[in-house]
Order: structure tokens, then C-alpha cells, then sequence
């Protein structure tokens, strides 16, 4: 399943940068994110709980930057697996900053997560319109915190 | 823990201890032993797990066995009198309503509470009657005749 | 036809009474003392190497008796094409990487189901994902993922055939389209899953029950992969739950319960869940088509030119046969006097694609059928009267490739075009669709490289007059059984109830290819009908002897009755002549062997049935959905045997067809499929089937028995196409790819509207 | 006139499209060999024949076929 | 496979919430069972302790009161279906029933478990929003209510607390010269919706003035919706062709379809578009009748 969009903000893009680099940020945008710890400056681990109707799915995962190109390029790879074999995941999530005319910063984002296992297969109908909408919450979430963090 | 379940089955009365985990299939298959009653696919779509409960065609498959506790259940090993089949069950092997024979079963529980509740159903119903059981060989045609002619009392003296 | 006694007669299926009460076992029913249950680990991706398999976690787990991986196997390779070893290509247990979601890399076995389906969830499997192909049109290119070592560009196999000079003929035609279609998947769906136990005893014998078309195939598959010989397997089938084409390769099931039954010594039993059975067993061979056609003004075609690339899938199964056949069938049931086909089976990292009911002609009808509609509409002239004008005669060859004896299809042409005009003006939106076929009645090439015949029985006469079939040909539900003991009766003059059939057992039964290719009324039926002769005439040398008749020739039995072919009036009983034949032979038994291999009929098929399908569709045109009305098929399939089996062949064909037409579907994503449940797979279900009208049409075939041949497969070919036919006839638009969904319909609706305004302006 | 496979030699004396649609449709490694060392993809030839009818890129092939594998009988 | 569980079967309501609100988070509801019981033989649930309110009869009845019809959450699909007050008095229930699911299923589904099940293409609660219907919940604290629109919270996802069970649907008498109808589009007949609509027309003493008019929209959405914004184009208004058709462009507008196997997010859309002045109109020909 892929997601992409961009928007764009008035803000320094290194400014934009650290903050999108700052331990956790990136990790504490996921909609149900319980535990959020840094292992070392690339790599975090965590814990996410959602709940779809009655199923009530609880993710482990790693998260790992594995391309890190300042100030403009960052991409995170996660891996998880949900709490009593009902599935795993992988996700890959790029973030593209641009500079682009009077001072705003255009923040391009893709992401693009897979699931195997039972989730995937008998979930399919539940969970495909659930991660879109997680899928929205994040990016919603990843706006809202830059923005308030920068103070627009 | 398991718990107990009393019920009927085709009129004979059995009091089991079941895993509160079990369905009804299972138990009349695994536990009663009456494997007439099949498994198709396990998510009550197929209808071929189809059992009369308290009369009514239930899917055995989407009924927790202990549901079924102080029921009448009839499964398909039920239809039939001693050696004498019962007029649907004659009316399906005249007319091929079957092929294969695994849906089968369910076809003849579903038709078989069908004509209980409406003897006289029109062919719009006697088709909603089985619709929920699927059959992948006889295109269902068949199945209807055989319905209609049990309707039409073809198949009285059988009684 | 009266001369017949028992062919032709409606009659009772002969295990109907054991379906109809629930006593019929099926291997989803047989429990054994000391018996395990068995499930598989299936690969979550669709393209990756197995770098660990850590099974001891769910070793620990109490009631678990062993887990197997592909270490625990020879590591053969099996495919059902053994002729050719490049060919055999599936491990079913993968050691070193799987090729697609589903493929098969540990089994457990355990006390129960629920015990071996928790001890999956505690294997370790550590995969290193490859990069993933599942279009084959992607796969064929320059730098896509390998999914088998050695095979470049991912082409499996591909087919060429040819007669005619295409490219010269299409230059004399007066008008040529070129026209491209996509035919989709479809799963079988038989309602008892993939099942089987197997197992060992301590002397290193096989014992199997399984769900199956083929027991011959199954028995000499396992022999191939375990490295046994044929004679210490006995695999039996009793009552198999449907068939369509899913169950003559050797499948994970059968394969697992029997590498953990080695293991253990014990029964060990595996039922594929439906989910398993959507996600991990083969399916309809999905296809491009791309087709020109060529014809002259007054509709007589030149030449057709095919070309098709199908979706493989992860292996080769019965791919290689769709391939061809597909390509064969494109040119049916026409007399292309030029004709060209290429077509590629491609790998992909999908669940692999194989035989299915029609066995790649569904594909060819509905892109030919749909295409002649467009021609005959180019022309001017009438589809049934187009059809009529190239459609197949009898003793017509297929140049250089098969010789059709019996063909009825003009007299089906006739009677649909009857049946259209009866209906008269039709109701506003409402469209009737016509779409032609033929079909073969089972394969003549070897590709399973058995050194047998195709078919064989064996006929026992007891000192009773009862009579005992023994035959390798497997009943999935389409009534084999019945008919064979029909054909037995028919020819040694008894009546049906004498008859008692053993099938598909490899323990009792001679060899028999199986039920695929609508092959076993016409070769098996020609085995117990000669094995049923070979009593016969040992009872009637026996009776000549005492009746005095001048020579053998003059007697024959019938309805029990030893008789004079002159004087019938003048005979004695059957059972008497049996009595004194068994006594008068020292004790030695009746009995009678058979055996058929087409012979000098081409490369494709001995015989061949045809026939015409006319759909009435209603379309609402504001949302596209439309309504199958009626279908009505007029079809010969020579002497009818069984007609009561012919009729459920035909509407359930319809069911199937008709759902490929209209609602099943395999969509994917990234290689897995997205609905693997009968919940999400559209069927045809009760209230969505239509009327279904039969017109017969009778014809006899002279390589069949009695004259009959196949009446099995070939039904599932016309049905989509009529569908598109009618849909387009109902509203003006054509659909190219299957299935015909509303939505689709729809769109081109609006589509065709936006043309029309486009056009005004 | 006829023509002559230069892999395998198998001879086709209808035209030398016919060849190349012989040595595309066999496939193997020997004839794709042949066919890249003409300066032609093989992938790209194949595509081709599945985009289009009468695809271009057979005829090309089959020009090259035209001039080194005719035979005069 | 399913899990182990512990299992209960209180006789009464009180019994069961009793349990509810022992066991808390670890613990689910059955009734029927048919959307509950698939999921937890995939392994996507997995409770520990089940509480089964099938055997609860004070929650199983249909009451046809002064003030409306009352029908207690575990009555079953069935019970609806060939109650003759509800023929007589609601009979777009009836037919709304006969196309839920097959027989089996409404046999032993119940109204209740399909509307705490919260799917978005479940085929009751369009049609209990067109009727104006209001649900009550219980729990340890009390009882509450709260029209059936406002119940459903996004996909498979209700108004339910924990503790909380469902008890009953009040749907109230229908003004005078007011119809409801339903359909469902949908390729195979049984199958669950691509997207359903309800309409309930109420007309005004004038000639042919839609006095009232609720449309409800399922599977268009990530929960059974109203169409407000369409019911405004019509309401108070004669109905005429243009106003119809405009109103189903509205509703297309007021929907949030996502793009599935069944179909895509454009078509659910076109359908909308097609269905809802379809039905209005046909509710407007009934009321007519009435």
C-alpha cells in the first residue's frame, strides 16, 4: 500500500530538517503509538496499538533510517510484527525537503507499507480503508507537529 | 475449561463435555460422529455445514456447539426413516440435483427447513432458500426441480 | 434412440443414494486409529530466498510430532509434463527459496489441527526478500527478476502452430481486424478443499486417500518424488468433492502427509483450509490475446493470426497444456484455411496458473467469439449466419493437426437461430449474445510419458451374474462411475443395478490417465466397453455351444437374456448361461480386460463435440449491472449415455461460465490475492443463476462407445463470450477483458457516450 | 528460395519473416545469441510482437534475414 | 483456530453486565455469532472470556407500542423478517431482510450483533437511520440512547464503551403518507453491499410537496451516512426529475467511498448518483400510494 503527498511550510529547511530528525519525531506521528525508545541515533524501537471494529492489533517494530542526506533527504525503514503471529510488516517511508521560492520548504513524503500473514490476508477489507486512514493521521500528525514546533 | 453440552441429535439425546472453543461442525463431526454434515469453507459462506437447529437451518460452522445446548439438532443422517428416504432426498436423485455430493448435505437441510416453514413456496423463494448454500457442479437448476416436484406432491406416497 | 436397454435412460447416479443420506465418505471424512493431522507454513512472500528455518520452538509444543521442511525431502523436482524433465519444476517443500505467496516451506504434524496450526505460528522462518515480477508482460523484460535459475526472460515454454500461408491470405482479405483482450483468472472452487492421508506402515508402503482426478498420476508422482516404486503405493479415491482440473497434479496436501507419515509411521491427515485452497493450489491461466482476423466481403475468413502471452505463475503444472491448447482452440470451430499462433507462458511470482474446466478454450471462445461478433458486425452480415458460413462439418481435417469425424454444429447453429427468432422483439436494454465452440474428448499426446494404455478395466462376471468394473478412471462428482457402469450393462446385456464399480483405486484398478481433458467417456468408456465385450463373448461361445447356434455371431444378450439376434424369442438366462460358463470353465472366472490409446487421429484429441450458446442479458444502463436471463445451448456430444449427468454437466458448466463471464475474479496485489474467501470470490449463486434451456442435437461418433463422446469441458467454453455478445447487443459497448463487471460496462458506456457528443459537435 | 536458420538450420521457404518469427519464437539461448550480436534486444523484439501486430521490429530482424540467409534452391 | 475462552451464557441482562464489567477489555460479546465467530477462527481475535447474550429472552421481541416499534437487540434477522406487525406496519424492514446474508445466517444473526459489528456495508442501519430510529445502550451506570446515525463511529468501529451492550431499537410511527425504501447494489444477490440506499419520503397534504425526507447511504462511507445535504435539495420542495438527479449529485458529493475488489471509489460514487434519486423516487411513488 502506498501513500505519498507534499506540502509546503514557511520555516528555515534546516530548521525543518533537525526537528524531522529529532529522536522520535518521525515515530510519535504513528497514530497509537504507545512506546517510542532510541537505540542509538538511527534506529528506534517501539510499540503501536490499533484497534479496528474487534480486532485489536498490537505492533511491535524497529524503526531505521537508512539513508540520511542533510538537509534534504531522509529515508526510514521499518520492520514489525504483530503480538501473537497474526501478521508482520514492513514499511519504507521517504522524506523529501525542497527550497522553493520565499523561503517555504516543501516537505515530499512517500510511504509505502506491506503486511503479511493472517492481518493481511483475512484483514483485508477492514484493513485496507484502516491504514489509509492511518496513513492520513500520520501526515496530519507530522504537519501539526512541525508546524506548532516552528510556530506557524 | 470444558462445559457441558446436552442436546439431540437426529432425536437421540447426548450429554458431552465440549471445549467452549468448538463449533457446532465439529462436535457433530468430531464428537457425535455424523460426518454427513461437511466443511467448505469454514467463514459461513458456503452453506455446505448446514444443520437444522431447533428447526431452522443454521450454519453449523458460524454456531458455537455450546449454543446448540438444550437443542433439537437434525443433520442429514436425520432425513432418511430407517431405510426409507425421505421425499427430498428421493426428488434430488431423480432429478441429479447433486454431482459431487459435497454441498450436498447442506443442500438438502436447507431445502428441508425451507418446505418445514412454507410448504408451498413460489420459485423466487425456493431459490432464496438455497441460496446461501453454494454448489459448484449442477448449477442449481437442478436442485430446484427437484424441490418443485417434492411441492407439486410427486413424491406423497413417499411419506 | 430405443435399441439400447440401458444407455439413454435417465437413471439414479450410482452412489447417489450415499450422497443424498451423508454415508458417502470423502477423504474429508476418513479417520483412521492412531491418526495425526497435518498443516502447511506457506511462504507470506511472493519472491524470496530461505536463509533459516528454526522449527525447534514448535518441536517443543506439546502434541506436535514432528515438523518437516524441505531437508526432510529428496529435493526432487515434480511437474506433471515428465516428459520433459526442464519441465519439473516445484519442489512443493522449498529448500533454498520460494517463488510465490503460498509456496510451501515447513509442515507440521500434531494431535490435532489446532495444536499443528499453533506450532506454525512457532517456526522461524528467515527469508531475504528478492525483487518480485507478476505481470508477464513486465517479466518477459530485460532485466526482471529471475524467478528460475537458467530461464531467461522468464519464458517458460512457448507454442507455436501453423497451417496455411497467413501472411499471403491476409492480403486478399477485404477487410482485416486486429482486436486485444485480457482474459482474467478464475479458481476452481470445488466445495471438499485439497485432502489427503497418507500413510507408512513399518514395511515402507504407501497407503493414500485423497481427493483426486488422476490416482494414477497421484500414485506415479509420489513414486517420482519419494523415490518408490509404483507397486508399494496404493492411493485410493472414493468420493472426491470436485475436481474442475485442481486435483490431478500431486498438491501439498498429499505431498506433506506423506513425507510426515514416513517420518512417523503413523496417518497422518492434511485438509487444505479454503483459504489455502484460494491462495496455494493452481487456477485459471490468466491471457493476453491479441488477434487479427481477415475475411472477404461476403464473410468467408482467410485467415486468423493469434498471439497470446498467459501468466504462468510460479511453475509449470499443467501450464504447457493450456498453452497449446489454447492456441488450438483459438482456431475452433472454424475452417481457417490459414492460420497462425504463437503463444509464451510466462513465470511470474503469482500462485501458478494451470488446467482448469476447458482447460484454456474459455479463453480462446471468448476472445474469438467476441471478435467474430465484431467482424460479422464490420460486414454486415449475421452472427449465426457468419458462424454458419466457416463453422466446422463433419470429416473435416484441421490441417496437418486432427481429423473431426462426428460434427454437429450446423444443426446447433439452426437451432439457436430458431430459438433467437422465437423470442422475437426483445424488451428495451435486453441482448442476446451467441457464441459458438468445440472441444476435444481427452489428449493424445503423452506428456506424462506413461508406458500404458490411456485407459484400461478390467470386467469380472460373479457366479451371481452380478458384474464387477474395475477401472483406474476417478468419479469427481461429473458421474464417471455411472456412466462406465451404463456402458458395461449396455454391452454385456445386463442391467445396471447388476453392475458394481471399483474406480481410481491403484491397489485393484488398471492404470487409467484420469478424469482431465473430457477424455474418460470416451477412452475409459471405450476400455470397459471392450473389457465388458471380452466377457460377452466368452459367455456366448458358451451358450452357442449349447443353443446350437451356427456360429457366435448370431447370439447376443440383452436385459439378462442370452438370445438369438434373429429369433430373440428363442434364448436362455443370462444367469443361467453365467452359471454354466463359470462351472463348464473349471472354476475359471469370467473376466474380460480393455484398453484404448487413440491411435492415427491426429496430434489433439480423437473426437470432438460442438456446440452453440445464445444469452439473453438485461443491462441497466444508468449503473451497468446487468442480469443473466436465460441461456440456452443447443449441443451435441454424440450418443448421449447418460442424460440426467449430461444436464448437470451443462448447467453447472453454466454456473462456472457464466461466473467467469460475470463476476469471479482473482484481483492481486503485489502477488497476493486479495479475495481468498468465499465471502469475497464472487459465485454464482442461486438467485443469480439463470434460466437454462437444453437443445439436443443428436450425432453419433464412431470412435466413441455407442457413439458417444465428451460433454464435460467443452460447455464452459461459450458461455463469457455469449455474455459479451449480449451485453453488447443489450447497450452498444464491448467489454476486452474479463470479467464483465458493471462496472466496466459502465464505464464504457460513458465512455461511448462521450464519443457520441464528440461525434455531434 | 529458401532460408536457412543461421543457429539451427532450420530452413523455411516462405519468407524471411517467417525465419524471424521461427528463431524469435524458439527463444533459446543459441538464437537470442544470434539475435543480440545483430545489434537487436531480444526482450525488445518480443514486446513488440505482443504491442503490435505485423510488429516492426520482426521486420527488422527479418531484413537482416533477408540478406544472410537466403539460399538459392 | 480458535482460541481457548472462557464462556458464559447469563440469562439476564443484568447477569451479563455484571460480567461485561468484570472482565472489561479481555472479554467479548456473542450473540449470532456470524461476524465474530469468523474472525476469531482467522486468529484476528482472540478473547479470553466470552459472554454469550443469545439465551438473554428479556433482549428477544418485537413490540409494536403507541409510540413505535420496539425491537429488543438479540431478536434475530429471522424473527424480523416474518414478524406480520412489521410486514404490515415496516415493511421496508421485511424487505430489507430477505436480501441480508442468506437464511442460515438471519436465522441466527441478530439485528444487534449487525449493528454493533459496525460494517460500513451492513444492510440494517441505512435503513434504521431513513426510519429515524434510536438505539439504547446499557451499561453499569444506567441506560442511554442515541439516534442510530450517531452510533456507528468509523469503520467497525460503534458507540459502545466498554461494559456497555446494546439493548434495544425504537424506531418511531411514521408520520402519515410516508414510505421508506431500500436497495443494495451489489453483482451477486446475496453478497454484502457495494453501496445501499435508504430513502423515506414523507409528503405534504399539497399536491406531491416532499413534506420530510431522510436518505441514508451505506458503504459510501467509512459508516452508514445521511445524505443531509441531498435531503436539503428536496425537502419542502414538488419533486421533479431535475431536483432528483440533482440530488443524487449532492449525496455523490457527501460520500467517502474507498476503492476495494468490489469497486472502485469513482464507481461507488456513480452509483450513489444513480440510487439515491432511484429510490427517492420510488419512496415518493409509495407515498403516494399510501
Amino acid at each position: 500500500m502506498k501513500m505519498e503527498g507534499k506540502f509546503t511550510m514557511k520555516a528555515p529547511i534546516q530548521k525543518v530538517w533537525d526537528f524531522l530528525l529529532a529522536p522520535g519525531t518521525l515515530a510519535s506521528c504513528i497514530p497509537g503509538a504507545e512506546k517510542m525508545e532510541a537505540i542509538d541515533d538511527k534506529t528506534w524501537e517501539g510499540t503501536v496499538k490499533q484497534k479496528v471494529g474487534p480486532i485489536t492489533v498490537k505492533l511491535g517494530f524497529t524503526q531505521t533510517l537508512t539513508e540520511v542526506d542533510p538537509p534534504k533527504h531522509v529515508k526510514a525503514v521499518g520492520r514489525g510484527a504483530a503480538a501473537g503471529g497474526a501478521g508482520t510488516f514492513s514499511q519504507e517511508t521517504i522524506v523529501d525537503l525542497t527550497e522553493i521560492a520565499g523561503g517555504e520548504v516543501e516537505v515530499a513524503y512517500s510511504s509505502n507499507v506491506s503486511m503479511v500473514g493472517r492481518l493481511a490476508t483475512f484483514g483485508e477489507r477492514i484493513m485496507r480503508a484502516k491504514i489509509n486512514k492511518i496513513g492520513g493521521q500520520f501526515t496530519q500528525n507530522l504537519q501539526e507537529k512541525l508546524k506548532s514546533e516552528l510556530g506557524q | 475449561m470444558k462445559k457441558e453440552l446436552k442436546f439431540k441429535v437426529n432425536g437421540q439425546p447426548y450429554d458431552i463435555f465440549v471445549e467452549p472453543k468448538k463449533l457446532l461442525v465439529e462436535v457433530l463431526r468430531d464428537l457425535v460422529g455424523l460426518t454427513g454434515t461437511k466443511r467448505g469453507c469454514n467463514s459461513s459462506s458456503c452453506g455446505a455445514c448446514t444443520v437444522m437447529l431447533n428447526g431452522m437451518a443454521v450454519k453449523s460452522c458460524s454456531v458455537l456447539a455450546l449454543q446448540a445446548n438444550g437443542a433439537e439438532v437434525v443433520t442429514v443422517e436425520g432425513l432418511a426413516t430407517g431405510n426409507k428416504l425421505s421425499p427430498l432426498q428421493k426428488a434430488f436423485l431423480d432429478h441429479g440435483a447433486y454431482q459431487c455430493g459435497f454441498c450436498t448435505p447442506g443442500m438438502l437441510m436447507s431445502s428441508t427447513a425451507l418446505l418445514a416453514e412454507n410448504p408451498k413456496p413460489t420459485k423466487q423463494q425456493m431459490k432464496e432458500g438455497i441460496d446461501g448454500n453454494i454448489c459448484r457442479c449442477t448449477g442449481y437448476n437442478s436442485i430446484i426441480r427437484a424441490v418443485t416436484a417434492v411441492v407439486k406432491g410427486e413424491y406423497k406416497e413417499a411419506k | 434412440m430405443s435399441e439400447y436397454s440401458v444407455i439413454g435412460k435417465r437413471v439414479h447416479n450410482v452412489d447417489g443414494t450415499e450422497k443424498v443420506t451423508g454415508s458417502a465418505k470423502y477423504t474429508f471424512d476418513v479417520v483412521m486409529p492412531n491418526m495425526l493431522y497435518g498443516k502447511i507454513l506457506r511462504s507470506p512472500y511472493p519472491h524470496a530466498n530461505i536463509l533459516k528455518i528454526d522449527t525447534r520452538r514448535a518441536k517443543r509444543l506439546v502434541g506436535v510430532k514432528a515438523v518437516v521442511t524441505g531437508k526432510d525431502t529428496l529435493g526432487r523436482k515434480q511437474g506433471i509434463w515428465r516428459r520433459f524433465p526442464e519441465l519439473c519444476d516445484e519442489e512443493i517443500l522449498c529448500r533454498a527459496k520460494v517463488r510465490y505467496i503460498g509456496d510451501a516451506v515447513a509442515a507440521v504434524a500434531a494431535i490435532d489441527e489446532d495444536t499443528a496450526e499453533e506450532a506454525l505460528d512457532l517456526i522461524d522462518v528467515e527469508y531475504e526478500p528478492l525483487p518480485a515480477v507478476f505481470d508477464p508482460m513486465d517479466a518477459i523484460k530485460e532485466g526482471a527478476p529471475q524467478i528460475h535459475e537458467g530461464v531467461e526472460l522468464n519464458i517458460n515454454i512457448n507454442r507455436h502452430i501453423e497451417w496455411g500461408d497467413v501472411d499471403e491470405a491476409f492480403e486478399k482479405c477485404d477487410h482485416i481486424r486486429e482486436d486485444k483482450f485480457k482474459c482474467s483468472s478464475q479458481a476452481h472452487v470445488c466445495m471438499e478443499t485439497h485432502d489427503a492421508v497418507a500413510s507408512f506402515g513399518h514395511n515402507g508402503k504407501l497407503e493414500a486417500w485423497t481427493s483426486s482426478q488422476s490416482s494414477y498420476y497421484i500414485q506415479r508422482l509420489y513414486a517420482d518424488m519419494l523415490d518408490m516404486n509404483e507397486s508399494d503405493i496404493r492411493v485410493h479415491n472414493r468420493h472426491t468433492g470436485g475436481g474442475f482440473g485442481s486435483k490431478f497434479e500431486l498438491d501439498s496436501a498429499q505431498f506433506c502427509a506423506a513425507i510426515l507419515s514416513q517420518k512417523l509411521c503413523r496417518p497422518v491427515k492434511i485438509v487444505l483450509t479454503r483459504e489455502e485452497e484460494f491462495t496455494a493450489t493452481k487456477r485459471r491461466t490468466p491471457m493476453y490475446y491479441f488477434l487479427k482476423l481477415g475475411a472477404k466481403k461476403d464473410g468467408t475468413m482467410l485467415a486468423k493470426e493469434v498471439r497470446v502471452i498467459t501468466e504462468g505463475g510460479a511453475y509449470t503444472a499443467m501450464g504447457a497444456t493450456a498453452l497449446y491448447l489454447t492456441g488450438f482452440f483459438s482456431s475452433f470451430p472454424y475452417k481457417y484455411p490459414n492460420y497462425r499462433y504463437d503463444g509464451y507462458r510466462v513465470y511470474t511470482n503469482t500462485a501458478t496458473t494451470s488446467a482448469m474446466r476447458g482447460f484454456g478454450a474459455p479463453q480462446s471462445t471468448f476472445v474469438g467469439e467476441s471478435q467474430l461478433d465484431m467482424m460479422a458486425d464490420d460486414l454486415g452480415i449475421d452472427p449465426v449466419e457468419l458462424r454458419r458460413k466457416n463453422g466446422m462439418t463433419p470429416n473435416y481435417e484441421v490441417p496437418g493437426q486432427a481429423f473431426i469425424q462426428s460434427c454437429g454444429l450446423h444443426q446447433c447453429l439452426d437451432k439457436i437461430e430458431e430459438h433467437i427468432k422465437k423470442q422475437g422483439k426483445l424488451p428495451p436494454n435486453h441482448g442476446i449474445g451467441v457464441s459458438a465452440y468445440g472441444f476435444m474428448s481427452g489428449g493424445i499426446f503423452n506428456w506424462f510419458n506413461t508406458p500404458y494404455a490411456f485407459s484400461a478395466a478390467l470386467v469380472r462376471i460373479n457366479i451371481d451374474g452380478k458384474v464387477d468394473v474395475y477401472t483406474g478412471a476417478c468419479d469427481m462428482g461429473q458421474g464417471s462411475n455411472t456412466t462406465l457402469s451404463m456402458i458395461c450393462a449396455e454391452e454385456l446385456g445386463v442391467r445396471l443395478e447388476d453392475v458394481r464399480i471399483f474406480s481410481g483405486d491403484t491397489g485393484i484398478c488398471p492404470p487409467d490417465l484420469g478424469a482431465w481433458g473430457s477424455r474418460q467417456t470416451l477412452m475409459s468408456g471405450n476400455a470397459v466397453k471392450r473389457a465388458a465385450a471380452e466377457c460377452k463373448q466368452q459367455l456366448i461361445e458358451f451358450a452357442a455351444a449349447k443353443m446350437g447356434a451356427n456360429i457366435v455371431y448370431d447370439l447376443d444378450i440383452k436385459d439378462r437374456w442370452v438370445h438369438l439376434v434373429d429369433r430373440p424369442e428363442r434364448g436362455v438366462s443370462y444367469f443361467d448361461i453365467v452359471k454354466e460358463t463359470i462351472r463348464g470353465k473349471d472354476g475359471v472366472a469370467i473376466m474380460g480386460r480393455g484398453h484404448y490409446t487413440p491411435h492415427r487421429k491426429g496430434m489433439i484429441s480423437p473426437a470432438y463435440s460442438f456446440g452453440v450458446q445464445a444469452a439473453e442479458v438485461e443491462v441497466d444502463p444508468e449503473t451497468g449491472r446487468y442480469k443473466l436471463v436465460n441461456v440456452t445451448t443447443a449441443h451435441e456430444s454424440g450418443t448421449v449415455i447418460n442424460p440426467l449427468g449430461i444436464e448437470g454437466q451443462l448447467e453447472g458448466a453454466i454456473m462456472m461460465a457464466g461466473g467467469y463471464g460475470f463476476c469471479e475474479d482473482q484481483p492481486m496485489d503485489e502477488g497476493k490475492i486479495l479475495n481468498p474467501s468465499i465471502a469475497d470470490y464472487k459465485l454464482i449463486r442461486s438467485l443469480d443463476m439463470p434460466e437454462t434451456d437444453i437443445l439436443e442435437i443428436d450425432t453419433y461418433e464412431p470412435e466413441g462407445p455407442f457413439g458417444a463422446k465428451e460433454a464435460g469441458e467443452g460447455l464452459t467454453n461459450p458461455t463469457a463470450g455469449a455474455i459479451g455478445n449480449a451485453v453488447y447487443k443489450a447497450v452498444g459497448v464491448r467489454i476486452y477483458d474479463l470479467p464483465i463487471t458493471p462496472e466496466k460496462v459502465l464505464k464504457a458506456l460513458k465512455e461511448k457516450e462521450k464519443q457520441t457528443k464528440k461525434a455531434k459537435k | 528460395m529458401s532460408y536457412h536458420c543461421p543457429v539451427c538450420n532450420k530452413v523455411s521457404n516462405k519468407s524471411a519473416l517467417d525465419l524471424a518469427r521461427h528463431m524469435i519464437g524458439r527463444g533459446d539461448k543459441v538464437h537470442r545469441d544470434w539475435i543480440t550480436s545483430k545489434g537487436f534486444k531480444y526482450s525488445e523484439l518480443l514486446a513488440l510482437q505482443f504491442k503490435s501486430f505485423g510488429g516492426e521490429g520482426f521486420k527488422a530482424l527479418a531484413e537482416v534475414l533477408e540478406k544472410e540467409t537466403k539460399v538459392k534452391d | 483456530m480458535i482460541k481457548d475462552f472462557e464462556h458464559f451464557a447469563p440469562k439476564t441482562l443484568k447477569e451479563a453486565l455484571a460480567l461485561l464489567a468484570k472482565y472489561g477489555d479481555d472479554c467479548k460479546v456473542i450473540c449470532g455469532g456470524q461476524s465474530l465467530l469468523i474472525l476469531m477462527r482467522q486468529g484476528l481475535v482472540a478473547p479470553k472470556y466470552m459472554v454469550d447474550i443469545k439465551g438473554i429472552s428479556e433482549l428477544n421481541y418485537i413490540k409494536d407500542e403507541k409510540d413505535g416499534l420496539k425491537i429488543g437487540a438479540t431478536t434475530t434477522h429471522r424473527a424480523i423478517e416474518k414478524s406480520p406487525v412489521i410486514k404490515k406496519k415496516y415493511p421496508v424492514l421485511v424487505e430489507m431482510e430477505t436480501r441480508l446474508a442468506s437464511i442460515q445466517t438471519r436465522n441466527w444473526g441478530t439485528i444487534g450483533g449487525n449493528i454493533c459489528h459496525g460494517d460500513p456495508a451492513g444492510d440494517p442501519v441505512p435503513v434504521l437511520i431513513a426510519l429515524n430510529a434510536t438505539l439504547t445502550v446499557a451499561g453499569a451506570k444506567g441506560k442511554r440512547s442515541m439516534p442510530v446515525e450517531n452510533f456507528s463511529l468509523d469503520y467497525f468501529e460503534v458507540d459502545l464503551k466498554d461494559g456497555e451492550l446494546l439493548t434495544e431499537i425504537q424506531i418511531p410511527v411514521p408520520p402519515p403518507r410516508t414510505s421508506t425504501v431500500y436497495t443494495k447494489f451489489n453483482i451477486i444477490e446475496s453478497d454484502l453491499a457495494t453501496v445501499s440506499v435508504a430513502a423515506s419520503v414523507t409528503l405534504g397534504s399539497g399536491d406531491g410537496v416532499c413534506q420530510n425526507v431522510r436518505i441514508a447511504l451505506g458503504a459510501a462511507a467509512p459508516m452508514a451516512i445521511r445524505a443531509k445535504k441531498a435531503e436539503k435539495v428536496l425537502k419542502g420542495k414538488k419533486i421533479t426529475e431535475a431536483l432528483l438527479s440533482e440530488a443524487g449529485e449532492v449525496a455523490a458529493t457527501e460520500t467517502e467511498p474507498i476503492s476495494d475488489i468490489a469497486a472502485s471509489e469513482e464507481y461507488r460514487r456513480e452509483l450513489v448518483k444513480v440510487l439515491v434519486p432511484r429510490m427517492t423516487k420510488e419512496a415518493l411513488a409509495r407515498a403516494k400510494k399510501a
